[in-house]
């Protein structure tokens, strides 16, 4: 294992000084390991909590800012934060109009966030939890763990923030946040594994000619091994298992997502392909962002997430936003 | 058995899982996110570094002290479903100063409980709770009849420990395993392994 | 070698079916293989045009917008543009006011613009030309190809851009590309090397212990291989290679930039490392980037640049920019 | 040498170029960006098309309109130099229909001063002109000696030959593989390796 890091116990928190270091608009609190936005908490604005495990950035500190989260919570690689940083966060941003948790479904994060809540909640700020699970790999049911959230974290993140800049009330971020989550679903791909500083090698085996299909971003395996094929190929198995799930029509929001090792040239590749695949099922898409923005450390692959626009959702992806990194309109 | 003895217990899972870490590591990376000896390892270091800190005077206390602690160095599953086992443990002992073989009992059925209340699996999903079950079934067997602690606590630790080898066969319906669906199966649940491990130290400890 | 692409001979025009898709506020001219601005060219503004090898996404064509450039001409992957493309991309963005080209100093992309610049004056096209050679791994003499152009290019199209957007005649464009030029220097380090799809396997063999030192942004060996060492200890080696070069002092801008395969946790750390050297230096990182802006498809690694800044350069370097992967002030 | 005599070498040339194109790239991944395999058998399968679809009357044309072609597909270092080369040899040969040897050679000598006049590099710089120069002084011996046109071409390939081999023990001075310094010993020149195909494709077409 080659990592550019100091040591395995320190990763995060060297991270956590470099993106202190770099980002100005941004107060990082190295004890307690949380990125706050600068000027938090804000009077009257609903705060936007997200947090989970490290290794997925810029999620979710490069999402901290104007218009979108008001603080984040990483915890070690790949484990979802402690309930401390969570209930620090939760109160460093409440500025009396409540504070919204913006959850991945894993195990780890719903538990953590949960105690987070109701020992938040014991200390008087309102609390709303919003769920995602948007990765249709995973076979949703009452009696699973449930789908995981993936990319459309970010399409969550995004839309709640801007309607949160606004003013509005903790009922209606947290009620948009939803159906940005059950408009949206992902599907992901993995050319190579990925290696956690702390485990030292590579998370699974593949060969040379093969590929996982179906993963999530914690360096697991996926639901089945295929064999290696062109991008447009690729593109058409991700695709075809979310129109499965929910057929893609209309002006769409579309993200082509990096896992953190993949070169942007084949990024763009992938959402070329992924265009003509939406165009070809009478789908636009309107909006995109192709790049690394939900990664799985020097994972090799992509992923895709879609969501289906309304204007209102439009309205408020084009509003401004200022993070490290998504910027627009300011 | 006194404070002193469950202080010992703590030492011997933080010594067993500083041992069985990349082991741990390895079974949560083929079926999870290959973190989990790291995160039990960070969480019983922390545990062991509070109670040298705090020294607490009842075994409830101490457990309760432990509990919290893992809830808030672990994170991931198994923090805060570990760390409430230990709480509920804890707060089952009251301010006993001594704990009978039937008074772990009901604190072991308090941390199971405590542990499905959380994270709703039942036996036979591939978790924790598959060497956890058993091993407070045996426990529970034991002191009806009537063993001997250091007996008691071997038929625990023997419970456990197939109970999760047992979840080998299985296909996991919670945590990141499921995710696998059929690819899950094959493979030793980490947190029942973990489990197990905290078992033979509870053996270990009364063998000291 | 597993890659997302359709065909080794279809990547770049793939590549750019996916970029002109993304991207509304481009043109681009799949045919002639150049990247414009909308709206191109813009009356009585001096137009920036730069190109190069593929591989180095975003460069060049992230780069192309408001405030940076008005045409990009990407070539084969690694390979320089031909004189069409830039002959094309040159007209395309002439306003009346004269054509900037900004060159990395390699020998393919020098003579391709050359023979550009040449046919587009016969043309009636005043073109002036600023050659980037910033890496400091490479030794500068009359003997040889020179230092090679790699960060600095972001740096010099950023700001050239910006002054042209105010109006600026091209003497002084050029002139402040070249002042930008100058006061930069960047060194790069690689954990692995890259694989280019026509070569279909990796440009070079790495040890799993071993870096290389001094690497270029074409997956070539650098000047020395060493031993892999702490995060702290690598970004001493090449900052120190920087300081010996121009003495780091004041303000700094400065850019941690990874090669395309880094995680972008492990650039914050780097980052964290580089900010402390300057600060031991007495300089300051007053202005930062992290992330990935010029790179080696999906090499592992990393490189850092640095521009010592005067008012004017901070200046336009803050100035509103909007182009795909650089965007603030609008 | 008529234009049917170059069009065969053109021939031979993208068949050899084809035929060593990883062999090519791979001697350019050592010291240089691994493309000059892929860059030149683009730019001469375009060079193939376009004399398929011109069909130009005299060498001179034919070789000036090769040499366009190279530098408007090759990009890279290798497109304006070869394309350079090309087109130089072509001017030289002016209108004439029938080139002589020491036509040849003069219009060696033009395309070994293009290429140098525009990159710079002096013999032992490690680059193309390594194999060019000795080629075209070859050939100007070959002529002054009178040899017949096949044992002029051998004599020319041969000396391309060698110079490509000379290039491994050189350090290069000119070009991608310079930024390596003392690496770059110990490795052929991809584009002196290229001329030399040149030369033995240019023998093979008069043997034809
Ligand atoms: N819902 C649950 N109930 C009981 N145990 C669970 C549950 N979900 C996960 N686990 C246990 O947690 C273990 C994984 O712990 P760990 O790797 O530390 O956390 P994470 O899965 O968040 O990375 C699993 O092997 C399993 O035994
Ligand atoms: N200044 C120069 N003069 C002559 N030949 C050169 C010069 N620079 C490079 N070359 C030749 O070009 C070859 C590389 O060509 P190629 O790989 O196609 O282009 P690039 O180096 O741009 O990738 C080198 O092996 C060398 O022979
Ligand atoms: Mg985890
Ligand atoms: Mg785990
Ligand atoms: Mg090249
Ligand atoms: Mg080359």
């Amino acid at each position: 294992m080659k990592k550019l890091i100091n040591s395995v116990d320190s990763v995060v928190t060297d991270a956590l000084r470099g993106i202190a270091a770099a980002h100005p608009s941004l107060r990082v609190d190295l004890e307690n390991k949380v990125v706050f936005r600068a000027g938090a908490p804000r009077p009257g604005k609903v705060g936007l909590v997200s947090g989970g495990g490290s290794g997925h950035e810029p999620l979710h500190g490069g999402f901290v800012g104007h218009g979108m989260l008001d603080a984040a919570c990483p915890g070690e690689v790949f484990t979802s934060p402690v309930p401390d940083q969570l209930i620090e966060a939760t109160k460093g941003v409440d500025g009396g109009a409540g504070v919204l948790h913006i959850v991945k479904n894993y195990t780890g994060d719903v538990l953590n966030f949960q105690m987070a809540a109701e020992l938040s909640g014991d200390e008087g700020v309102e609390v709303a939890t919003v769920l995602v699970n948007d990765d249709v790999a995973v076979q949703d049911s009452l009696f699973t763990a449930g789908r995981r959230g993936t990319g459309a974290t970010l399409f969550v993140e995004k839309i709640a923030g801007a309607l949160a800049e606004t003013g509005a009330p903790l009922a209606e971020v947290a009620r948009v946040a939803r159906e940005v989550n059950e408009r949206s679903r992902s599907f992901g791909v993995a050319l190579t594994p990925c290696t956690v500083p702390a485990a030292g090698k590579p998370t699974f085996e593949l060969g040379d000619t093969e590929i996982e299909l179906g993963i999530g971003i914690h360096g697991e395996p996926g639901r089945t091994r295929a064999p290696m094929r062109e991008a447009r190929e690729i593109v058409r198995t991700a695709m075809d298992a979310i129109d499965a799930d929910l057929p893609l029509s209309g002006e769409t929001l579309v993200m082509v997502n990096g896992m953190g090792g993949t070169p942007l040239i084949e990024l763009y590749i992938v959402f070329a392909e992924v265009e003509a695949y939406l165009r070809e099922k009478g789908a636009t898409a309107v909006r995109s962002l192709v790049g690394n923005y939900v990664t799985s450390l020097d994972m090799q692959g992509f992923s895709v997430t879609t969501c289906s626009l309304t204007g209102e959702l439009t309205r408020l992806w084009d509003a401004p936003v200022e993070t490290p990194a998504l910027r627009w309109g300011r | 058995m006194n404070t002193q003895f469950f202080a010992a217990w703590i030492e011997e899972i933080a010594a067993a899982v500083r041992a069985q870490r990349d082991h741990l590591t390895q079974l949560d990376a083929a079926i999870g996110d290959a973190d989990h000896g790291a995160n039990l390892d960070r969480g019983f270091t922390a545990a062991r570094e509070a109670l040298a800190g705090a020294s607490p005077q009842t075994p409830g206390a101490l457990l309760v002290l432990v509990g919290s602690t893992l809830i808030r160095k672990v994170g991931g599953a198994s923090g805060p479903l570990y760390g409430t086992a230990f709480r509920e443990m804890g707060k089952a002992f009251g301010e006993a100063a001594e704990i009978s073989p039937a008074e772990l009992s009901t604190g072991l059925n308090a941390a199971l409980s405590g542990v499905q209340r959380l994270g709703a699996a039942a036996e036979g999903d591939k978790t924790m709770v598959d060497a956890l079950a058993p091993a407070a079934q045996a426990l529970a067997q034991a002191v009806r009849d009537g063993l001997k602690p250091e007996e008691a606590l071997e038929a625990a630790a023997a419970a456990a420990e197939q109970g999760a080898r047992a979840t080998v066969p299985l296909q996991a319906r919670k945590g990141r395993a499921s995710y696998l669906g059929p690819r899950s199966v094959g493979h030793e649940d980490p947190g029942a392994a973990s489990t197990a491990l905290l078992f033979g130290a509870l053996k270990a400890a009364a063998s000291r």
